[in-house]
């Protein structure tokens, strides 16, 4: 444990607002949802007690929540929210404005169901939702690594060679409403941690006087270059998340991992891939398994965007079977939306079985059962036996 | 490559470092505001509703800029003096 | 003849910061004001505008723009958003700021109108500026919350079975802004341009007590089926019918700016515009006692 | 080791509270400890369960609790329902709040404490809020964590009066649980 931290128990969602915190943000706007609501709560209640000097704006909509915060952003400002499922699909203009502008907002996404049956549950589906709007996106999977992802989301955001809005997502109910051990890091540590950001060069800023505007249309290649500069700075946040991870080690003495983490998976011949908070369950599982002799592994899912393909061709490669959970669907594919981007590496993984496993729909509890089953179908797979390309868990399974 | 800089920034940010964007309105026009500096009391009405701020002052009286006059006749319609009159532009011709 | 410059000049103490060529309609009063705000407020503001008549102008093309102002091109459904995040910035960062966010009515009486309200509710330290033509006329001519009574647009067209804008009144977006309580809400427009520059200047001390709210009538000669050379004349016609009244309420107080001593039928203005051309006696007549209701009830609060 | 307790309350009660604060107590005393609710809308009134796992060892499993080792009961109305006493292990513990006597009613209780937390609550603090009581109860029940720490790990969800007052509740909870052994 590092010298001047503190030991708190506290939900991910108080971790959340503890990290935002602690990152000095000028402005943080955000409207109530279950089940992200603690995280205004908790930062209003610092802010009412003078632990938080920001400006706290209680919008009247997640819309404007993120518009006011991309506003505030390109003025050069430190910016915060958080929001959950509907919220997130309420300011998806906002969203492709945000990242379009190339402003570095940070916010705290968490997951919970979305598309049309209204589930106040757990799911990655508002994630997926967004996924091709151009941000960076890191899944967390404990109380833990939601407060160090998020201070290192700021890092990436604002990094000159970035400029991007980075999204931490973490389960909903599993993970927002967990309370657990977390280390909390002194304030000067984590300005120590950021203060690269300031000798790095200035972004462009919006100022009063200023002959400097932004929203500029695109026209003949404008829009072209501007998409161009966007998807290599998405390919160039790959190395540097792995770059700042390992700085965040050095400095905090943790890790949980660069773009992916690999979990026993150096001589596994089966690998399950996943993210988020189910796979404390699968680690349990694994070693479990383990002592049995079985040689499988985890791949976990940190960074969803930009997608880790180099990392997960490197960790995949050559294992006998894969499967994928996810903890949502592709509407019009069968197979889960992850499932889906790994089959996309086949080639290069060569694998003999790539299976997806949907779980854990509509807070669905993931349980060590399920986990069973899917590594009893992937022990199948890999030795020759038939299986079955799509599982809905938990049908046709006991809890 | 296919890309050409035409963006400073990684954004799409605009700047006012090199000449401001314009447009040859003054190629817009079908008539033409005409001054006659007798009637004109220089009260610059003209110039004050002229949406295009293109009257100019010209001490004694106002002027309009040519190179942007869309020929509106804002200008003509706002004059307490009818000093001004809409020519159509055809009979500027060479 | 005695020559003498109009007192209206000494407002306009500051360089115009657009480019000459503007690609505004001719004849468009909105090119007049988005020239006058910057010349009467100083060139120091930072201009928010969203997909409209001054989006092409406000917000530029690659590298290149139109005026030299600080701007933040967005989007209708978040722009009061965007300005309160930019203010709020500026004054925790203790940059002198003065926040002017340009919209046109579609976004916002509409598309806009939830954020616009709650920046009002918040106080919000900024200006919001509202030109109102009273129809999407950027996207040519459609129908909007504040089109008026009988009004033709490509969304309310006069057909056989209906005719305009029928059954509505369009929403009095300065009086509902005013009922938000906010440091100051004005009315104005391009007709009475001394009017129109003090409620600018008044506009600018205000925001620093909280939200600004201006609403200019706006008419849009090309939408409106106007000459070109008729557009400050319609904005002339509007306030001497009482169509629009101009007044001011500071932190809800209001006060006439302006009072027509004898008010002319709505006729007057009506027929210098195609848009109502095809009301019927009966029709012109709805529309005149929904003129007279407005300004009965103004006249009722301005009395509390 | 790892114990894995259930809790059930309604809305209002604090189960929810309760689990965290014992967790809390276990990383006071170096231990790990984690705890979640599960439920919809917050609502005053509602059943509420919250799953608590605590131990000496990182708790990784982030799955509800089937086979609880212990289940707190809060709400003694829901004492006859089949979801509580649904997968408790055998030799396992309960700890229940109510004012009755104390039924065997489950043949897998090995270590029943009964106590009046809601008794209690409302002596000590004027609302029968019976969660602080509750958690003082558990320490004796369980003998897994000193009620000291309980008692510490308060300050993290009250202050002052209301501080003081759920101590000694803790305390008499601790003090006053009536244990049988079967």
């Amino acid at each position: 444990m590092k010298k001047n931290s503190k030991i708190k128990v506290v939900t991910g969602n108080e971790a959340a607002a503890i990290a935002a915190s602690l990152c000095r943000p000028d402005v943080i706007a955000a409207y109530p949802i279950t089940p992200q609501t603690e995280v205004i709560e908790k930062l209003s209640e610092y802010h009412a007690n003078g632990l938080l000097d920001a400006e706290l704006i209680n919008v009247e909509g997640e819309n404007s929540a993120m518009n006011s915060i991309t506003a505030a952003s390109l003025a050069g400002g430190r910016v915060f929210t958080a929001t959950s499922s509907w919220g997130l699909v309420f300011m998806y203009d906002a969203i492709l404005a945000a990242s379009g502008a190339r402003a570095p907002v940070v916010m705290a996404n968490v997951n919970r169901e979305t598309p049309g049956i209204i589930a106040v549950s757990c799911g990655q589906q508002d994630m997926i939702s967004i996924r091709d709007s151009g941000w960076i996106n890191l899944i967390a999977e404990d109380c833990q690594e939601i407060l160090d992802m998020l201070i290192m989301a700021y890092r990436l955001a604002e990094d000159d060679e970035i400029q991007l809005p980075v999204m931490v997502n973490y389960d909903g109910f599993y993970l927002s409403y967990l309370s657990e051990k977390v280390e909390i890091p002194a304030v000067e540590e984590v300005d120590n941690f950021l203060s690269v950001l300031k000798k790095q060069p200035q972004r462009p800023r919006l100022l009063p006087g200023k002959s400097l505007g932004c929203g500029s249309h695109g026209i003949l290649g404008g829009y072209l270059e501007l998409r161009y500069k966007h998807c290599n700075a998405l390919q160039r946040a790959k190395n540097k998340f792995q770059q700042i991870t390992k700085e965040f080690q050095k400095q905090f003495s943790r890790n949980s991992g660069g773009q992916i983490e690999e979990y026993k998976t150096a001589d596994a011949d089966i690998v399950i891939v996943a993210s988020g908070s189910m796979c404390g369950t699968i680690k349990t599982v694994i070693d479990e398994k383990r002592e049995e002799g079985i040689k499988i592994g985890l791949v976990r899912i940190r960074m969803f965007r930009p997608f880790p393909e180099e990392e997960l061709i490197r960790a995949l490669s050559g294992k006998k079977s894969i499967g994928v959970i996810d903890r949502s669907v592709a509407f019009g594919f069968s197979g889960g939306p992850i499932y889906i981007e790994v089959k996309t590496l086949a080639q290069d993984i060569n694998t003999s079985a790539l299976i997806s496993f949907i779980a854990g729909l509509a807070n669905i509890d993931i349980t060590v059962l399920n986990i069973e089953k899917i590594i009893a179908d992937l022990i199948d797979a890999s030795s020759g036996k038939p299986y079955k390309t799509v599982n809905w868990i938990p049908f046709e399974q006991e809890a | 490559m296919l890309i050409k800089g035409y963006f400073n920034y990684e954004g799409p940010w605009s700047d006012a470092q090199k000449e401001l964007l314009c447009m040859n309105t003054g190629s817009w026009r079908t008539k033409r505001p005409v001054i006659n500096p007798e009637l004109c009391i220089d009260c610059g009405f003209c110039s004050l509703y002229c949406p295009v701020q293109c009257m100019t002052d010209a001490k004694e009286y106002f002027t309009a800029d040519l190179n942007f006059c869309k020929g509106c006749g804002i200008c003509a319609n706002e004059c307490p003096r009818k000093a001004i009159e809409m020519k159509p532009e055809a009979d500027f011709l060479n | 003849m005695k020559k003498k410059k109009s007192e209206i000049f000494k407002y306009l103490k500051h360089p115009d910061p657009f480019e000459s060529g503007l690609s505004f309609c001719a004849g468009c009063p909105l090119e007049l004001l988005i020239r006058l705000v910057p010349k009467t407020l100083g060139n120091d503001i930072v201009i928010t505008g969203t997909p409209s008549c001054s989006a092409p102008v406000l917000l530029g093309q690659n590298t290149g723009t139109w005026h030299k102002l600080a701007y933040y091109g967005t989007l209708m459904t978040g722009a009061a958003a965007n300005a309160t995040g930019l203010a709020r910035y500026y004054n925790r960062a203790g940059i002198d700021n003065t926040v002017v966010c340009f919209n046109g009515d579609g976004t916002a009486a509409d598309i806009g109108f939830a954020n616009l309200s709650g920046a009002a509710e918040r106080n919000e330290p900024f200006i919001y500026i509202c030109y109102d033509n009273e129809g999407y006329m950027n996207t040519g001519i459609q129908k909007s919350g504040t089109t008026p009574f009988g009004a033709h647009t490509s969304t309310t067209p006069v057909g056989k079975k209906s005719r305009g804008n029928k059954n509505r009144r369009g929403k009095n977006l300065p009086l509902l802004m005013a009922m938000h309580r906010i440091a100051y809400t004005a009315t104005a427009t391009m007709s009475n341009l001394g009017d129109l520059a003090e409620k600018l200047l008044k506009a600018k001390e205000k925001k620093n007590e909280g939200f600004v709210f201006l609403h200019i009538f706006c008419p849009c000669p090309t939408g409106w089926g106007v000459g070109t050379d008729k557009s400050i004349e319609l904005c002339r016609m509007a306030v001497k019918t009482n169509y629009y009244p101009l007044w001011e309420a500071e932190n809800g107080k209001f006060t006439f700016t302006h009072k027509v001593k004898k008010p002319k039928p709505i006729f007057e203005y009506i027929k210098l515009m195609k848009k109502f051309k095809h009301l019927t006696e009966d029709e012109i007549q709805v529309l005149q006692e929904s003129v007279d209701y407005n300004y009965r009830l103004l006249t009722k609060i301005e009395a509390e | 080791m790892i114990i894995e307790v259930r809790f059930h309350g309604r809305g209002g009660q604090g189960a929810v509270t309760a689990s965290k604060i014992i967790a809390n107590a276990f990383v006071r005393a170096g231990k790990y400890g984690a705890a979640f609710p599960m439920f919809g809308f917050e609502r005053r009134g509602a059943p509420v369960s919250a799953f608590g796992r605590f131990g000496d060892t990182p708790i990784r499993l982030k799955t509800q609790i089937y086979k609880p080792d212990c289940l707190v009961i809060l709400d003694s109305s829901q004492k006859n329902s089949d979801n509580i006493w649904s997968g408790l292990k055998p030799d396992g513990i309960i700890l229940l709040n109510t004012n009755e006597e104390f039924e065997h009613n489950h043949s897998n209780i090995k270590t029943a404490g009964i106590i009046d937390a809601a008794g209690i609550a409302l002596e000590e603090i004027g609302i029968p809020i019976p969660n602080t009581c509750i958690v003082g109860a558990f320490a004796a029940v369980t003998g897994l964590i000193d009620i000291e720490l309980i008692t510490e790990s308060l300050s993290d969800y009250f202050d002052k009066e209301r501080l003081r007052a759920n101590i000694k509740c803790a305390e008499r909870g601790y003090n006053e649980v009536k244990i049988h052994n079967f």
